[in-house]
């Protein structure tokens, strides 16, 4: 009896709920949870995205658990889908685990450390549980576990009102999502009543109930991944928790979510029909346009983050969309290029987020600052943080040669074949969809310069700035490890694609790297060698080939001289950090230009004013347009039932007289 | 047959005996012990069931099978452990006045008295005596929830009564007409009252009296329940009676009364079998439509509650509306999972009045708006408000989830409009729940500390059971719910 | 004498039932309490009458016994408990304003013609002494409800409470020739019981509130 | 790929635009000088001023960070790497197939972030208003290059620079109307993006207009020097990109020597003609006010997609 990786894996979630529970031995020491439990976590996680990696290419497992309902008990499967997510989960959280190692030195406040180790793990445990979960029951158990325990994490700092609407809010928009996820289940099981994924897969449901099904998945599994028009839980949910726990929600947790579209649309339904890949493509592209340019105007360094994941995810629905749209019209190919790209976003996303929320992480707990307002020059004090996080920065803009650029690149192929689509209107409009996605890759530069250059770069706007220390050798080794799983995943496409291909393969019949592998090893090829190819490695050879040579130049033929003074600045002597471009002001072009799609609230002083104050806040129109009707309604309508209890007795006399009466007629 | 006779005399002498003594300074540790050997008792009971099969015991007069023995070891459990609660709960009321020393003595009396009752109801095999013994837990119940004589707890007992009192009498009718009519196959006697003759024999019980029949009884024991539009004394006894009656009301009478309820159904989809036409059965269709009233309304009614006890008596509501979804929609998995949902419940429930206790003790008042920062004074408590809440809104792990899950997915292959109906109940209660025990439970707290330390023991014992239910089902426990769902249909 | 009963028992009860009736809706109309306690009593004799014209006609020894606690429980105790907290509580003249009596009435009469209604494919099955009953005791258990829902005074409200009572038992005595007695007992017990209880809660309402009138128990609601 | 006329071929051309570009600004310059009626310094005023410079000390603000000093190599490097990717002498380069037309708006983006960023470092109120009204350029200019390049791309059946100049060569008879949207498209955005009139002005140093000028402001010495090579080279880039997708005659196809050979004096003439003709437009518009340059690129953009669109629409 050998250990399957399914086992191996289902004993290492375990591992992490034993180190979760390990934090309730000694919940106050922060030696023991810090610098024992989270390297320990780390290590679990390095193993499990080990165990993952030899699960993509081996044959799907599964097996029963001897837990769950007494007629549905626990069913596990891994498959190279489930490892692939796995390998993602396992990776990103050895990074997370070591940074937390760090960064709980001094221990959050309100919540004591033991508990928030516990949490912590079995996040961690309930994201990998998730992603073996071979029936809706023990999905669901997984799904929610996860959903709780990230809202303790989230409001591990609950003594603030504003972090406790925050919590609250994700956990509604969580559970709203679980539930229509649970229907999806119910109109999958096709009337069998078995909830097992193997008979959902042997069902093929109608197109009624099909549609139903994807619709609801859509819905659930994008409430969870912030998809407009229910994404107004993350830029909330995600400032408010602790960074190591903004990064694992950001870079694992939403991937959950996409796991589960594809999961249950390629896998349990099937067969998608080509139209639901419109409506996930136009949600896609709308969530990654609203992110992106909601990102542009933030002022808070982790709500800027959590726009931009919007835009991320919004990016991966778009390739998801796609690849339905191939599907549907059985391009097979080209649907396995577009999942390809929408895998390897998935795991670039998870990569460089989690690096810059880690980031966020360190600079918050040197300055105790969250407000871009109040943060500048930090690349002096904080040295190995702001490297590393040029790095993300980097990459998350979408710029060669890290990860950012390759899936992007691969996503913008895959919309370059959708003029060949067999349909009379999309074959026009998807290839200018393509145009959205250029739109949007372009404003995350613009975003991620505003992030950089004002947290990192410039005049600390503070005096206190002055003092910082830089992060700690165990925040160094997290973030070196994401920071180096961004160029890796940015320069060896190959390798990465040769994994994603173990999963194109079963869920759409074809993979993209044979036709690569072919062109040879340096050259990223998705379809032909005429048609398109990348080579980051080339790239980045000759770029820094060129850098060195000119660098090189200057010093041989001139000189190195060099003198330090005061900034120049067009002559003007009264420089301070205050003349430097807020984060408001470096947003206000973006602002200007999207005008319409705030609700913007200005207050500015008269000209007259002694001390004059500017304030702006560009708040989320969706939240004023859906949300609060939808809130006031729902209370407008309680309001009415409340008018049958209004205490007297009499009253409530006749309505059992009445309902007696009406069931006797009934009855008659 | 010693068991069984143990099992009704134990709550009985306790009540005599605390009438006498229930003021003393040991009285609180006599109830606990008077409700462990009840306990302990129910435990052989089900014991021997399971080994045995279904007895039929005391003349007749009492038998059970697999149905009322689980509901007869929940019932004396959450007795034994609401008692454990309530005796530094009373001793915290009473050292601030709230209670005097002759209404501690009313208090334990009743309390073993309210046991007795429902274990009558429970392992009665004659209908009327069922009548008669839920009748009589109305009556133990009415003072204590007028306990602290306050204007709101007297009001509160008089709705209680009449329109408890006022509904049953419906049921009595009921009882009666099902006595009329079986009297014409069973003789004259007592015979025609007991449940299992009844049974043997409901394919020849005449269908119009049993439809007429059933529909007062509905009304009359749907009252109990709290089902709506029937439902108006429950949150208001809830809320102004002492907690550890407010924990047994909404853990164990509600499951009481709906099991009486049950029993009737049985009989009367066995009496119009023969008469239907194969749709849905005339008993399941009036569950269902009561069910999912009452989760509907309850939702709306709990996102508005300003008291936290009346609004977890609204949450008592929406489940029982639930339960009786499920049995309503009948069958092996509904009927399971109703069960199953009715054990969580009562546990859960109950965990969560324990704790709600100590937290309004703490805060000093039950409005919610001036309970806050729980987990910082007390974390047990607060922990034990927030894990309770979790569970009892479906959050998996949590057991209640499993229950909500299959009654939910059986729906959905059952009854596909009822589903989203339901699923959008579930989805407001849960946000107005949530949204008013969160800043309970966070931040900054208003609390003080308590005069005696609070029982938290039965609050984590619940939980845990709950929280193992979720995942794991014991298998013989889950045969036991099988059979049980098997005698109910 | 008793062979008078034996030929025309079937039209005595029938008589006394309709007697039931009509204090019924008496006592829908009836403001004063002390005549409504006094007109629950006459409803109890009633009651008890019928109860032994039926165990004469059918032999059922049991309905003597069943009469003879009608007879202790409902025409001699709780009315003497009734009339001893009226007097106790200073209630004895209270008179109740009444909502649109005639109105009530009309709703009374529909209220009997349903019953009757609802009944008939049920008594198509009764003996034929008792046929009509088992309307007339569903018509007296809805016009007590009628009265209990009418009323905002407690003490009347109780009375309607016993009234339905008294027509749950004409129903087991009319429709089955009477419940077993153990079942009876178990019943009476806890009338009694339950009035007693309402008697010490009478005291604390009043003690609280310095009146009986449920009007003043609206406090309870949602708002 | 790779052949050794081919390696030949691609460092033959990355030298010939490394040293050339500047020229191109400087013809460029002097082009405007007669136009403006001025007699101009002559086409080799850049390389002397990039003497210059380099002769010079550097002055570096205390505040500036490593990031400032590497900031010019990186541009410098970009730059170069992009002018070596697009076709100018012959469509066979090794370097074409390591990045295609999307990884070259990558490359350029690349150079734009550190371009801001470095302007951001020092801490000036110019250099972050420079750098933000640079990062609104690209964010509006970026995507409407991308949306030229795919209106061609879809013509080709390609994103390979490459593949995409040779099949527009060989078809040079048939006549695209999408390749006129999209020509009117990148000139506009080749305008902005090398900060010229109407955008923006290389000539000035008013705060109230300045965009590039801005952000290198605090940059002296050798770094400047790069800096402005950079930008030579930029312009040289997209002259020959634009030469490239919308004359894409006389361009060697294959390696061979010959026709590398008579590419040269082709490309001379035709960046001849594209400078003048630049020349020509700053001369003739006016400078904008800022805010009018989203508009301007937002016109750019949609005239991009609607090529692509026309492209979709009439032309399959």
């Amino acid at each position: 009896m050998s250990l399957t990786s399914l086992d191996a894996t289902l004993w290492l979630a375990f591992v992490w709920l034993a180190i979760g529970g390990a934090g309730f031995l000694a919940p106050r020491n922060y030696f023991y949870i810090a610098r024992v439990l989270f390297p320990l976590g780390a290590l679990v996680g390095l193993l499990l995205a080990g165990v993952a990696l030899d699960a993509v290419f081996h044959e799907p497992v599964s097996r029963v658990l001897p837990l769950g309902l007494p007629d549905l008990p626990f069913h596990a499967r891994m498959d190279a889908l489930s490892a692939f997510f796995l390998l993602l989960t396992g990776s990103v959280a050895a990074g997370i685990s070591v940074f937390a190692g760090g960064y709980f030195r001094h221990g959050e406040q309100g919540t004591l450390p033991g508990l928030l180790c516990f949490y912590y793990h079995v996040f961690l445990a309930s994201m990998a549980l998730v992603l073996v979960a071979d029936d809706a029951y023990f999905f669901m158990v997984a799904w929610e576990s996860m959903a709780l325990s990230s809202f303790f994490l989230v409001t591990t700092d609950h003594r603030h009102a504003e972090i406790r609407r925050a919590g609250y809010l994700y956990l509604l928009i969580a559970h709203v999502g679980a539930m229509a996820i649970l229907m999806c289940f119910g109109a999958l099981q096709g009337g069998t009543g078995s909830y097992q994924f193997d008979a959902m897969r042997a069902v093929q449901p109608g197109p009624v109930w099909g549609t139903v099904a994807f619709l609801l998945a859509l819905f659930g599994f994008g409430a969870k991944a912030g998809l407009l028009p229910l994404h107004v839980w993350l830029p909330e949910a995600h400032p408010a928790a602790p960074s190591p726990v903004s990064a694992l929600m950001s870079a694992v947790m939403l991937k959950t979510a996409v796991y589960g579209l594809l999961r249950v649309t390629f896998d349990l339904i099937g067969s998608p029909v080509w139209w639901w890949g419109v409506i996930a493509l136009s949600i896609g592209l709308a969530s990654a346009l609203f992110g992106i340019v909601f990102a542009a105007v933030q002022t808070d360094m982790k709500r800027l983050l959590a726009y931009s994941s919007i835009e991320n995810i919004g990016l991966i629905a778009s390739g998801f969309g796609l690849t339905i749209l191939f599907r549907g019209f059985s391009m097979g190919p080209l649907a396995a290029l577009a999942l390809t790209a929408t895998l390897y976003h998935c795991i670039n996303h998870a990569f460089f987020k989690s690096l810059l929320f880690l980031a966020t992480g360190s600079v918050l707990h040197s300055t105790k600052e969250r407000s871009l307002g109040k943060l500048g020059g930090l690349i002096h004090r904080m040295p190995w943080v702001a490297w590393l996080s040029l790095v993300g920065t980097l990459a998350i803009a979408g710029l060669p040669p890290l990860n950012g650029f390759v899936s992007e690149w691969l996503l913008l192929q895959a919309f370059l074949f959708t003029p060949g689509l067999p349909h009379a209107y999309l074959n026009m409009l998807v290839p200018v969809a393509a145009g959205l996605i250029a739109l949007t890759a372009a404003l995350s530069g613009y975003v991620m310069v505003k992030f950089y250059g004002v947290v990192f770069l410039g005049q600390p706007r503070e005096a206190k700035l002055a003092e910082v220390q830089d992060a700690g050798l165990w925040k160094r080794a997290g973030l070196l490890w994401l920071a180096g799983g961004c160029v890796a995943l940015g320069l060896f496409p190959l390798t990465v694609i040769g994994l994603i291909d173990e999963v194109t393969r079963p869920l759409t019949g074809f993979g993209i790297a044979g036709q690569s592998a072919a062109s040879g090893w340096l050259y990223l090829v998705p379809i032909s060698a005429e048609r398109a190819s990348y080579s980051p490695l080339l790239f980045l050879l000759v770029t820094s080939l060129l850098i060195a040579i000119a660098w090189l130049g200057v010093r041989l033929f001139y000189h190195g001289r060099m003198r330090r003074s005061a900034a120049w600045d067009c002559g003007f002597p009264y420089l301070d950090s205050r003349m430097q471009d807020t984060a408001q002001g470096f947003g206000q072009p973006v602002r200007q230009v999207f005008e319409q799609y705030f609700r913007v609230e200005q207050t500015v002083p008269s000209p007259f004013d002694p001390k004059p104050r500017y304030a702006e806040t560009a708040s989320d129109p969706l939240w004023h347009w859906l949300y609060l009707p939808f809130a006031r309604g729902i209370m407008r309508a309680t309001g009415l039932v409340t008018v049958l209890q209004r205490g007297r007795i009499s009253v409530y006399l006749i309505y059992s007289f009445v309902t007696l009466l009406a069931l006797l007629l009934f009855v008659r | 047959m010693g068991e069984m006779t143990f099992l009704l005399a134990s709550p009985l002498v306790g009540a005599v005996v605390l009438a006498l003594f229930g003021h003393r300074r040991y009285a609180a540790e006599v109830n606990v012990a008077f409700s462990a050997l009840t306990l302990v008792a129910a435990a052989v009971l089900t014991e021997k069931v399971i080994e045995d099969g279904p007895a039929i015991l005391l003349w007749e007069q009492f038998f059970v099978d697999s149905l009322n023995v689980f509901l007869v070891a929940l019932t004396a459990f959450v007795a034994m452990t609401t008692s454990l609660f309530s005796r530094p709960y009373m001793r915290i009321e009473h050292a601030h006045g709230k209670v005097t020393d002759a209404g501690l003595r009313l208090y334990h009396s009743m309390y073993q008295m309210f046991s007795f009752t429902m274990l009558v109801v429970l392992t009665t095999n004659n209908l009327g005596i069922m009548w008669v013994a839920l009748e009589a837990a109305t009556l133990t119940t009415v003072l204590l929830i007028a306990l602290y004589r306050t204007h709101a707890s007297l009001e509160a007992a008089w709705k209680y009564f009449i329109l408890c009192g006022v509904g049953i009498a419906q049921a009595l009718f009921g009882t009666i007409l099902v006595y009329f009519t079986s009297e014409k196959i069973l003789g004259p006697g007592v015979g025609a009252l007991l449940w299992t003759h009844l049974d043997a024999v409901k394919g020849q019980l005449e269908p119009t009296v049993m439809s007429l029949a059933f529909v007062f009884l509905m009304v009359g024991y749907g009252t109990k329940v709290g089902l709506v539009p029937l439902h108006n004394w429950l949150p208001d006894a809830h809320a102004e009676g002492p907690t550890p009656i407010s924990a047994v009301l909404s853990g164990l009478l509600l499951n009481v009364a709906l099991y009486a309820l049950i029993r009737f159904k049985v009989i009367t989809d066995g009496a119009l079998l023969a008469a239907s036409d194969g749709g849905i059965p005339f008993a399941s269709r009036l569950m269902m439509g009561f069910g999912l009233l009452s989760v509907v309304v309850a939702a709306c009614f709990l996102s508005r509650q300003k008291d936290i006890k009346r609004m977890f008596a609204y949450s008592s509501i929406e489940h029982m509306g639930l339960i009786t979804f499920a049995f309503g929609m009948g069958g092996p998995v509904a009927s399971f999972a109703g069960l199953l949902h009715m054990t969580l419940h009562s546990l859960t429930k109950s965990a969560i009045f324990f704790a709600v206790g100590h937290a309004a003790q703490k805060a000093g008042t039950q409005m919610m708006d001036e309970i806050r920062g729980l987990m910082q004074i007390n974390p047990t408590v607060g922990w034990g408000l927030m894990l309770g809440t979790a569970a009892i809104l479906g959050m998996p792990p949590f057991g209640v989830f499993a229950s909500e899950f299959l009654i939910l997915t059986t729906a959905i292959a059952q009854q596909p409009w009822a589903a989203p109906i339901l699923l959008f109940a579930l989805g407001v209660s849960f946000a107005a729940i949530f949204g008013k025990v969160q800043p309970m439970v966070f931040g900054e707290t208003t609390a003080k500390r308590l005069p005696h330390p609070p029982a938290l023991v039965p609050v984590f014992t619940h939980l845990s059971l709950v929280l193992m239910l979720g995942l794991y089902t014991p298998p013989y426990l889950a045969d036991w719910y099988r059979q049980a769902a098997r005698l109910i249909g | 004498m008793l062979h008078f009963l034996s030929l025309h028992a079937a039209e005595l009860i029938n008589l006394c039932a309709s007697l039931i009736l009509l204090i019924a809706f008496a006592m829908l109309a009836q403001r004063k309490i002390l005549a409504l306690i006094n007109l629950f009593a006459a409803q109890g004799l009633m009651l008890c009458v019928s109860t032994v014209l039926v165990a004469f006609v059918s032999g059922q020894a049991h309905l003597y016994w069943s009469a003879l606690l009608t007879l202790v429980l409902k025409v001699l105790l709780l009315p003497w408990i009734l009339h001893r907290l009226i007097r106790k509580l200073n209630v004895k003249w209270d008179v109740e304003t009444l909502f649109n009596v005639s109105t009530t009435m009309i709703v009374g009469i529909v209220l009997v013609i349903l019953a009757f209604n609802l009944v008939q494919p049920v008594s198509q099955l009764a003996g034929a002494v008792t046929k009509s009953t088992l309307g007339i005791a569903l018509a007296s258990v809805l016009l007590a409800f009628l009265m209990m829902i009418t009323r905002s005074k407690a003490v009347p409200q109780v009375v309607g409470f016993l009234a339905m009572e008294n027509g749950l038992v004409l129903a087991a005595t009319g429709a089955t020739h009477g419940m077993p007695m153990v079942i009876e007992f178990g019943i009476a017990l806890d009338v009694l019981v339950g009035v007693l209880i309402l008697g010490v809660f009478f005291f604390q309402i009043r003690e609280r509130f310095d009146s009986l009138d449920t009007r003043h128990l609206e406090k309870l609601k949602e708002t | 790929m790779t052949s050794a006329a081919g390696l030949a071929a691609q460092f033959a051309e990355l030298i010939l635009a490394v040293l050339l570009a500047p020229m191109l600004t400087g013809w460029v310059n002097q082009c405007r000088a007669w136009l403006q009626n001025r007699s101009g310094p002559g086409v080799l005023q850049p390389y002397r001023m990039l003497l210059k410079l380099f002769r010079k000390e550097v002055v570096l603000a205390h505040n500036a960070s490593p990031l400032f000093r590497i900031a010019p190599y990186v541009i410098f490097a970009c730059l170069a790497l992009s002018a070596a990717i697009v076709p100018t002498l012959s469509t066979d380069l090794p370097l074409n197939a390591a990045a295609d037309a999307i990884a070259l708006v990558g490359l350029l983006a690349l150079a734009r972030m550190f371009i801001s960023l470095a302007g951001m470092d020092v801490g000036t109120a110019f250099g972050s208003l420079g750098a933000r009204r640079e990062m609104m350029v690209g964010f509006l200019a970026e995507p409407a290059l991308l949306m030229v390049l795919f209106t061609a791309s879809l013509i080709s059946h390609s994103t390979s620079l490459a593949t995409i100049v040779g099949t527009l060569a060989k078809n040079e008879f048939v006549i695209y109307p999408s390749l006129a949207f999209a020509g009117v498209a990148f000139t506009m955005v080749s305008l902005a993006e090398n900060a010229r009139i109407p955008v923006d002005n290389p000539a000035t140093h008013l705060e109230l207009t300045m965009i590039h000028e801005a952000m290198v402001l605090e940059y002296s010495g050798r770094h400047l020097a790069m800096i402005e090579w950079a930008a030579s080279l930029k312009l040289f880039v997209y002259s020959c990109m634009g030469l490239a997708l919308f004359v894409p005659f006389g361009i060697a196809e294959g390696g061979d020597s010959a026709g590398i050979l008579l590419a040269l004096p082709v490309l001379a003439a035709k960046l001849a003609v594209g400078g003048a003709l630049l020349a020509l437009i700053e001369t003739l518009s006016a400078k904008m006010r800022i805010f009018r340059a989203p508009e301007f690129l937002g016109i750019a953009f949609l005239v991009a997609v609607l090529a692509m669109l026309v492209r979709v629409l009439l032309e399959s």
